[in-house]
């Protein structure tokens, strides 16, 4: 296994967030639809290029939003599902909320991208709740994004602040949906799940052994593409 | 019937006591805000109230929250910086709250509107949100049975009606209105504009004036959410 | 009963077809959402006049349908559900076939006007289908009109060819609806269904009694409004 | 993925036996006329196909049966006076038949596209339509069971589509078009012009392009389909 994991070890250094952004948006394959779920997501969109041709949808009902709304192009009833003031590009389309998630409840859109509490190694998500005591949920979209994208594309940071890794056996937070995640992206590793169990794309900064050492499920090496 | 009236106060003024009212609106976008401030002063209590969150800072439906007017919020989204009244009325025990996926809350509003008496769908399944509903394997998948959420009243904004209270919407403003106009038995609408009928593209309305009791003029503030820049198009009637 | 059954005679002779679709016309409150079906229902739309500003819904698909399509006025894209080409009111709107539906089968409309084979005492509805073997089936919307609108107006003759009437104690043809008619426009009376049975409003060239040797389930007068 | 292709024949290229196929239209009304005629030519057989009727006349879909080429037909309305080919099809016992009330066709390909697992609604409660499916009383009214129509493919015909596929289509021609877009895998569209991206208003787009897979530009016969009096507006891109 000590070839494998140097080979798939590409950055000398943990990914920063941006670095992370920029992964995701080159490996969106082009002409796809894409959600880009509240904080981290959104910085995919600054990464991804016209040649791509991606089609941005926010669940608040539009498909081909463009970039963040700046000073007279803000307009109040433009905006995304983290309620920002965003722009249309040409060819977009406007439809009602029902419409909206039929769209991503359906399967049309190819990828989401996900923060994450919690990933399962069976691709259970976690997101949307800590479930503490006294909490007041709130949930959104998540779970319908979740369980309807073709692929879901976690983003989030390995570890918590207290070092425990996301990525788990079974998820203690309350779940957003059952086996839905097909990717995680992290600044130490690139994961992906599947019937198998969870297999590493390639690391950042640290070999597949020392990661190994962070994540309490076993981890293998993706086959090669 | 269809009827235009002068004013929000008498838009609202045949909402009751222990009404389920429907408030569209995502964000600011699509609020109608003249709407909510006028069933504030109408005085209507125990109301349940169906929106996509539970009020933000000091106004609006969050004002509602603030005085005990809302006995229960049907929402997907109650928790947000700035949602300190139902914050505080859900801490003291004083609010009740049914939290309900987005898209549930959208197909169920949806579902009241088309006469459906319930579905199935995998979002929510194998979480909190679908305990003690009604689950089957469907193709493979499993998924909750969801009932629809009908209302007795919705309170909705668009840009335009014409005289046969058809509606168009302004960008992402469009959400919940089309609807929540379906799924209330008495639909109120504050557009910005009335346009005679026959201005309105057939081919471009949104909600036909079938799911429309009430018209009610606001003008837009300022230039923001109306004006020569719509995204509408009229003929000449 | 032989003051109330005089009362309510208000013609010396059957209804014509046209007289019946005149009468149903005049009993649509102004300002009614319509749909009517296909046959002896369309005649009713020569009969309402401008005052009563009431929009008529084709179930393909729009609102503000107008009279049917003259010479020039003919355009292949604007047919009603009887696949007439028929015109466009101001104010009218399209939408798709779902969302037509959405409307019918939600309640929406006011009033649907249909033919029928039989209606029972109980209201229930058979007009799709005679049950004959060998007979090829085909229902399109029937039975959403008669589950959907707010009230279901039947227009039919009282009786067969054979003389049979159409009114029955139970339906032998193919159900379309249960307990879902409304009233009964018919040439020889206007009859109400509800949950005390049937009534009758008016007859036509007929007293009560003459009417009641002719219809299989107990009649009376409907109290007057 | 969404692509252009230049003649009816490369658009049903694909389509394979047994494949499930949607066609819109509602009478003559955004009938794909020569997708079906494309379809007829390639060869396609064993075809479960979706329609309100079965065809009509010597024409489209009423050959494609009379051809032997459809084993099962979902549809509202099979019979009509001119439905000979049905007729004598369903009559040998050589085609199936799915009879399915018209609102419950629509909705069943509306869930479909909208990944909902199945539904309940009043529409066929009590009657033959109903025998042997799942039924409830709720809220005091008998519900049907329904579940989702899929399709591998849909025909359908819109007016005019832009460079991203976006869709717009005319009058009552619209139809079917815009649940089987979304209903099926691959979505094939034939229309009467194709304008550049940026030329539809987007708050006018009847059928978003992500429901649009291939489009295929078919002028309009003569003036009676498409033409400078459309009911849909333009902005200059």
């Amino acid at each position: 296994m000590g070839v494998m994991e140097s080979s798939i070890k590409t950055s000398e250094a943990p990914l920063s967030r941006d670095d992370l952004a920029r992964l995701v948006a080159r490996d969106i394959a082009p002409g796809s639809f894409v959600n880009l779920g509240i904080g981290q997501p959104t910085l995919v969109s600054n990464y991804l290029t016209e040649d791509q041709d991606i089609t941005l949808h926010t669940e608040n009902g539009m498909l081909g939003m463009g970039p963040e709304a700046k000073d007279d192009e803000i307009d109040e009833d433009l905006i995304n599902a983290g309620k920002i003031p965003v722009t249309e590009l040409p060819g977009a389309s406007y439809f009602h909320h029902a419409d909206s998630f039929a769209m991503m409840r359906g399967g049309h859109l190819d990828i989401c991208v996900l923060g994450a509490f919690q990933v399962s190694v069976t691709g259970d998500l976690a997101n949307w709740h800590t479930g503490a005591p006294g909490a007041i949920p709130a949930v959104g979209g998540a779970m319908d994004l979740a369980t309807g994208a073709k692929d879901v594309f976690v983003m989030m940071t390995l570890l918590t602040r207290e070092g425990a890794s996301k990525i788990v056996e079974t998820c203690t937070y309350p779940l957003t949906g059952v086996g839905c995640v097909t990717r995680v992206y992290t600044d130490k590793a690139v994961f992906l799940t599947g019937p198998g169990g969870i297999t590493v794309r390639e690391t950042f900064g640290c070999t597949l052994e020392e990661l190994q050492e962070l994540v309490p499920v076993p981890l293998k090496a993706a086959a090669a593409a | 019937m269809l009827n235009f009236v002068e004013s929000v106060q008498e838009a609202v003024s045949g909402i009751k006591d222990g009404s389920t009212v429907m408030i569209g609106g995502f964000g600011n976008a699509g609020q109608p805000f003249e709407l909510i401030d006028a069933l504030m002063d109408c005085g209507a209590t125990d109301l349940t109230v169906v929106n996509n969150n539970a009020g933000q800072g000091d106004q609006g439906l969050a004002l509602l929250i603030k005085e005990g007017r809302v006995r229960k919020m049907i929402c997907s989204f109650p928790r947000q910086s700035d949602s300190w009244h139902f914050d505080a009325r859900y801490k003291a025990g004083q609010i009740e709250l049914e939290l309900v996926p987005q898209g549930n809350l959208a197909e169920r509003i949806r579902a009241a509107g088309a006469g459906i008496g319930g579905f199935f769908t995998p979002t929510g399944y194998g979480t909190m949100l679908a305990e003690g509903k009604e689950t089957r394997i469907i193709d493979g998948r499993g998924q909750v049975f969801e009932t629809p959420i009908h209302a007795d009243v919705a309170l909705i904004k668009a840009l335009k009606a014409d005289g046969k209270g058809n509606l168009v919407y302004r960008k992402t403003a469009r959400n919940f209105g089309p609807i929540m106009a379906a799924a209330a038995r008495h639909t109120i609408v504050q557009v910005a504009e009335i346009v005679p009928t026959g201005a309105l593209d057939p081919e471009n309305v949104v909600t036909p004036g079938i799911y429309v009791n009430t018209v009610v003029r606001v003008p837009a503030a300022a230039d923001t959410t109306a004006g020569s820049t719509t995204g509408t198009e009229e003929k000449v009637a």
